[in-house]
């Protein structure tokens, strides 16, 4: 059968910082919390709409997203490591707290 | 004694003087012999100002001729109506009618009283040659009357204007009534009055539409001024009930509705005279309707309803109103299964204000309350349930004979100890209690291969004779086992495509698999397209006993989420009663209606 | 100063009637003067008690106070407090005798010119644009581009659509009260649109009557009598408040050109609208293209002796030039306002044909002036040499403002009285 | 020079009801306000984390979006109409009352 998409909701995964691959060097494992899945049940009569109005060239040339997105609606603390060069740093915003349909 | 209007209107001007006639009130009599007295309330009555003694305005006791015994003047008129802003003032009288002479009683509401508003002119009288011949005529546009029927002849009205015809002496003014032929009105022209000269029959023709014409004449020049008069005859009760075709009698059997609030038959009954809906509370104590019965159960059993609406006869030709009295025979409680009896009920009506003779007449209801019998028809019922069915999947419905005919008689199915320890099914109760919906409550049982075929023993009872019927059910089970996909949702429904929906199974599918509905139809359709557990029970506009248990079954019928979309709810707010293309839900949480036709790819950036 | 010796400067401004109780209540006499009033109309027979000397005395001193001429606002703080103080003292001076009684609210001097321009400006540019445009659609259109006319179109709709097709009916109290706020709420500019346009189909028509969801806030399957409903309407003191309204600004008058008492449509139209959404919520009865007829939710079915008073008061919706002259006044965007450049007069409806008793013969203040008639008046010049009754005359019709068309039926004839010319 | 898109903003656009395209037929014209323009000044590490992991595969078969939607934050009131049938309806969320990224 087709495979059908779980419903947008938290994953998780352990890497490495250098796997974030954000240019950091460091061998340090982090938990890197990400958003995943369909948002079929939080569609909106704004999105029919608006696929509709779209589909029948009223709005050209404009970037519009007639679906709901699965995205982060919180982020986790702040993430502090020791680089290959035995330097600190501290990147913000990097894994997902809480995910929804938005 | 009665006045024929209710309200008169004249105007009255500074400096007229005393003695001057202003307005003649007439009086009709309810019996020739009785005696007219006319008298004035001694207060007079000025809008927004209040009650103040009357010093002006004086009614001739016998004639009711009411004139100014006292010229009001200037400084009356500022006294009167000090700091009232009404653009023309005007003053109130109330006019009482007495059979005895007036021995100084005090203005009650309750007395037969007509009004007189004058209006009080703030100058002299005009002189004639200002007046407009129209204005000589008639003080009054609205001349309408009303007469009681049944009662004396009488005249009821006089149509020359006394202080303005007494100021133009060299006006010649004549008056004149138009009107069809026989009509039981006279007209005397010497003194300009209209007499009621026959009793009238409201029965007969209620209203009458005459024209008042005056002719005025000053030198060369003539004017002619028409106005309508119209004469409404107003209703006694003069009329008894009567049956419109005769039939007073019908018959009333109650059988399957057991229910109360059951009308079991109806009988009608006429009048000729009105009924008025206003006030209601006095119009409906009118006519009573009571059960004439000294039995206890039947006093408790039945009730009579009675409702009225206002109707139309033709007596020749002209239309009158009258009444039609309905009369409903309605049970007062629900009645045992077991009661059976029949018997004639009678229901006295009567008019209560008629005071002729048959004023009552009695209605005849042959009531027969049959027995129902609470039984099976076959002595065993025979389901084939497939293996893969699942949960809540709805096998069939057990009803005892005529189930689906009872109203007020509430019947409880269940399910006694199988032969096998196969419990995979069980029974809801249906709507009202009418019937048993049977359905799959362990599908695991189903697919264990020692169970082949299932007996219960079945109990259908009535609740209140615990009455019992008993029968024989036997499952039995078939097909090979088929296995879904665990990606499969649980409720059909989610699926929003004929391949996904077949694909997979979900909670209250029969044979494994959903069903994918194909709709039709523009628009928002009640025949939407879906995927369904059974198409069979959904949707099928019913939040049934089994769905209701859990809205994976069949949100079509049951969902109370929001729906997105082009779509109409269900009747009692729940479920899709009507949608847009394809309907599909995600249960408990919403569900969505939309055509599948934009075949444009769904790009995530610029399109 | 006390009260009895009236100040014109501190009294006879007019103040509403919340600010005038409460000057009354802050003076001795007046309050125990108006205490004593409202017994007096409290009592079961009002007549009596109001010609007792002591209620005419607190009636009197009431007179010099601030109660005696104060009135209410549309919409004010307390209109609900405003309104009833007003009725308390009005039971009192009018003896509770008017077939109409005189409205509590400010008279409405602003003219609606401006409104009435704005629905010609559209009528003239959609009528221009195309000749088939649906004004009513127009008016939903301006009305859903209007943040706060939408929201409250759409709360009054989904309150008054609730249940509507299932067994259970619609909460008729909840939509009522969404109407009310509707109208009260959002500018008349949208509201008369929506409610007043002009209709050239069928279509237009049906729109127009959807306009207050009628399944709901009108329609009912038996309907009522409408002195019970009228009965109903005078105990609530909101809807005795804007039926006297309208009584006083809907009222047909002859005197004036526009049948409208002052000339002024928009203080027809705001009572009209102000009757939407209470028990007197009046709507149109029919929705064809080319004629309209409003009533109340009630009919004159079973008023046994009363039904002249009743079909007197249907009278009032159903045939008043008046109201019907305001709404295609408004509907063709014309409006009388007698400056130079006033655009031209509008099509007078003339009143019904006179078989009826005119509408309504008198205004609020009863001024019967005779020439205010419903009769006709044909001046004949009689021919020289002397008046030959029913010859052929040279006839000058002078029509005063209204005419009764009667056809004089063949076999009337002038009737006499045989036993009072002494024959 | 290849198109610039304006950041991520609300529009509006007059529509009848049937334009809409959800099954109702009615003339009524609404406002429909929608979503459009770009997102890029709202990227956050977590959408350079989550492009960089996916590309290494340690994600496969999950529908993830590894940059901001501009959609909705809030949506209009409801809209009522009357269709061509005379029959009065109500739809909630067709219109943006404000966008973002998120």
């Amino acid at each position: 059968a087709k495979a059908r998409h779980k419903p947008c909701s938290l994953k998780e995964l352990e890497v490495t910082v250098s796997e974030l691959g954000l240019g950091y060097e460091s061998d340090e494992t982090v938990l890197f919390r990400y958003c995943s899945g369909t948002c079929d049940s939080a569609v909106r009569n704004y999105d029919l709409s608006l696929k509709n109005v779209r589909s029948m060239r009223k709005i050209k040339k404009e970037k519009v997203r007639a679906r709901p997105c699965c995205r982060p609606l919180a982020y986790d603390d702040d993430v502090s490591f020791l680089d290959t060069g035995n330097k600190y740093y501290t990147v913000n915003e990097v894994s997902a707290k809480e995910c929804g349909c938005v | 004694l009665y006045f024929p209007r209710r309200e008169y209107h004249e105007n009255v001007y500074l400096e007229q003087p005393g003695g001057t006639s202003l307005l003649q009130i007439h009086a009709l009599k309810d019996s020739e012999d009785e005696e007219v007295y006319f008298w004035l309330c001694p207060q007079l009555h000025i809008p927004r100002a209040g009650a103040k003694d009357n010093l002006w305005f004086q009614i001739s006791e016998k004639t009711g001729l009411l004139f100014l015994n006292k010229s009001l003047d200037r400084e009356d008129f500022d006294t009167l109506f000090a700091g009232n802003w009404m653009s023309m003032p005007k003053l109130i009288l109330q006019v009482y009618l007495t059979s005895r002479p007036f021995q100084g009683r005090e203005c009650r509401e309750s007395y037969t009283k007509a009004l007189v508003k004058l209006s009080v002119v703030n100058a002299t009288m005009p002189a004639c040659g200002s007046l407009m011949p129209s204005q000589l005529c008639f003080a009054d546009t609205d001349l309408s009357f009303h007469i009681k029927e049944n009662k004396p002849p009488g005249t009821f009205h006089q149509l020359q204007r006394f202080a303005l015809q007494q100021q133009c002496q060299n006006a010649s003014i004549s008056y004149t009534i138009i009107a069809d032929e026989g009509l039981p009105f006279h007209y005397n022209e010497d003194i300009t009055s209209i007499r009621v000269a026959q009793t009238l029959d409201r029965e007969e023709r209620e209203k009458y539409e005459l024209i008042a014409k005056c002719t005025v004449r000053e030198g060369s020049k003539e004017t002619s001024t028409e106005v309508p008069l119209l004469v409404n005859v107003f209703d006694e009760d003069d009329m008894p009930p009567f049956l419109p075709n005769g039939t007073s009698t019908t018959d009333a059997v109650v059988e399957f509705s057991r229910k109360e609030g059951t009308v079991l038959a109806a009988l009608m009954v006429y009048d000729a005279d009105t009924t008025p809906i206003f006030p209601i509370e006095s119009s409906r104590k009118k006519y009573t309707g009571i059960i004439n019965s000294s039995d206890p159960w039947i006093k408790e059993t039945f009730r009579a309803e009675h409702i009225f609406h206002e109707i139309s006869f033709r007596p020749n030709g002209s239309q009158v109103r009258g009444t039609r009295h309905e009369y409903k025979l309605v049970l007062n409680k629900n009645i045992s299964v077991t009661e059976s009896r029949s018997f004639q009920l009678d229901v006295i009506v009567n008019d209560t204000e008629y005071q002729g003779p048959n004023k009552s007449l009695t209605l005849h209801f042959n009531v027969s309350v049959l027995p129902i019998s609470i039984q099976f028809s076959n002595v065993t019922y025979h389901f084939t349930v497939n293996r893969n069915a699942a949960n809540f999947s709805q096998i069939g419905k057990l009803c005892i004979d005529n189930c689906m005919r009872f109203y007020g008689v509430n019947v409880t199915y269940s399910l006694q100890t199988p032969n096998v320890s196969c419990y995979a099914v069980t029974i809801a109760q249906g709507q009202e209690g009418k019937f048993g919906i049977l359905y799959v409550n362990n599908s695991a049982v189903l697919q264990r291969h020692d169970c082949k075929e299932i007996q219960y023993p079945v109990i259908a009872r009535e609740e209140r004779s615990k009455k019992e019927a008993y029968t024989l059910l036997t499952i039995v089970l078939d097909g090979s086992l088929i296995h879904n996909d665990d990606d499969c949702p649980d409720s059909c429904a989610v699926s929003k495509t004929r391949s996904e929906c077949e694909e997979c199974g979900g909670v209250g599918v029969l044979m494994g698999k959903c069903q994918w509905r194909q709709g039709s139809g523009k628009g928002i359709t009640t025949n939407y397209s879906t995927c369904s557990p059974s198409i069979k029970t959904c949707p099928d506009g019913t939040c049934d006993a089994v769905e209701i248990k859990d809205e994976k079954i069949c949100p079509q019928d049951c969902t109370r989420a929001n729906i997105v979309g082009g779509h109409q709810k269900g009747v009692l707010g729940t479920g899709i009663r009507a949608g847009h293309g394809v309907c599909h839900c995600f249960p408990d949480i919403s569900c969505y209606c939309e055509k599948d036709d934009i075949r444009e790819p769904l790009c995530d950036d610029m399109c | 100063a006390s009260l009895a010796t009236r100040d014109p400067l501190r009294w006879r401004a007019p103040v509403d009637c919340v600010r005038a109780n409460e000057l009354c209540a802050a003076e001795s006499s007046c309050s125990s003067r108006y205490r004593t009033l409202r017994q007096c109309v409290a009592g079961r027979d009002r007549n009596t008690m109001l010609a007792n000397k002591e209620c005419q005395a607190a009636l009197e001193v009431l007179q010099e106070s601030p109660l005696y001429d104060c009135h209410c606002k549309r919409g004010m703080k307390k209109e609900l407090l405003c309104l009833q103080i007003y009725w308390s003292i009005h039971l009192g001076l009018t003896g509770g005798e008017e077939f109409y009684e005189a409205s509590p609210y400010e008279p409405v001097t602003s003219r609606l010119t401006d409104i009435f321009r704005l629905a010609s400006i559209v009528s003239g540019m959609d009528s221009a644009g195309n000749s088939k445009s649906n004004h009513c659609l127009d008016a939903a259109k301006a009305c859903n581009l209007n943040d706060n006319c939408k929201r409250l179109r759409s709360t009054y709709i989904s309150t008054c659509n609730k249940g509507v097709s299932s067994p259970e009916r619609c909460n008729r109290r909840k939509c009522h009260k969404a109407l009310r706020q509707f109208f009260d709420r959002v500018p008349s500019e949208y509201t008369y649109r929506l409610l007043f346009c002009s209709c050239k189909d069928q279509a237009c028509a049906e729109r127009r009557r959807q306009t207050i969801v009628p399944d709901c806030s009108y329609d009912e399957k038996e309907q009522a009598n409408c002195l019970d409903l009228r009965n109903q309407c005078q105990s609530d003191p909101l809807c005795r408040s804007r039926l006297a309204d309208f009584h006083t600004n809907c009222q047909a008058s002859f005197q004036t050109l526009t049948s409208c008492p002052g000339e002024n449509y928009q203080a027809c139209l705001g009572s009209y609208t102000g009757l939407i959404g209470l028990d007197m919520t009046p709507n149109y009865v029919d929705s064809s293209a080319t004629s309209f007829t409003v009533s109340p939710p009630c009919s004159c079915r079973g008023s046994g002796n009363m039904e002249e008073e009743c079909e007197r008061f249907l009278r009032d919706f159903t045939e008043n030039p008046c109201l019907k002259n305001a709404i295609q006044a408004f509907g063709n965007g014309t409006d009388i306002s007698f400056s130079p450049k006033a655009p031209p007069l509008p099509p007078i409806t003339l009143p019904p044909k006179v078989e009826k008793t005119p509408p309504l013969p008198y205004d609020i203040n009863d001024s019967n002036v005779l020439y205010d008639t419903s009769m006709i008046t044909t001046c004949t010049s009689i021919q020289e040499g002397g008046a030959q009754a029913n010859k052929s005359h040279e006839h000058s019709l002078c029509f005063s403002e209204r005419s009764l068309t009667t056809a004089l039926m063949t076999e009337q004839k002038t009737m006499t009285d045989p036993k009072a010319s002494g024959s």
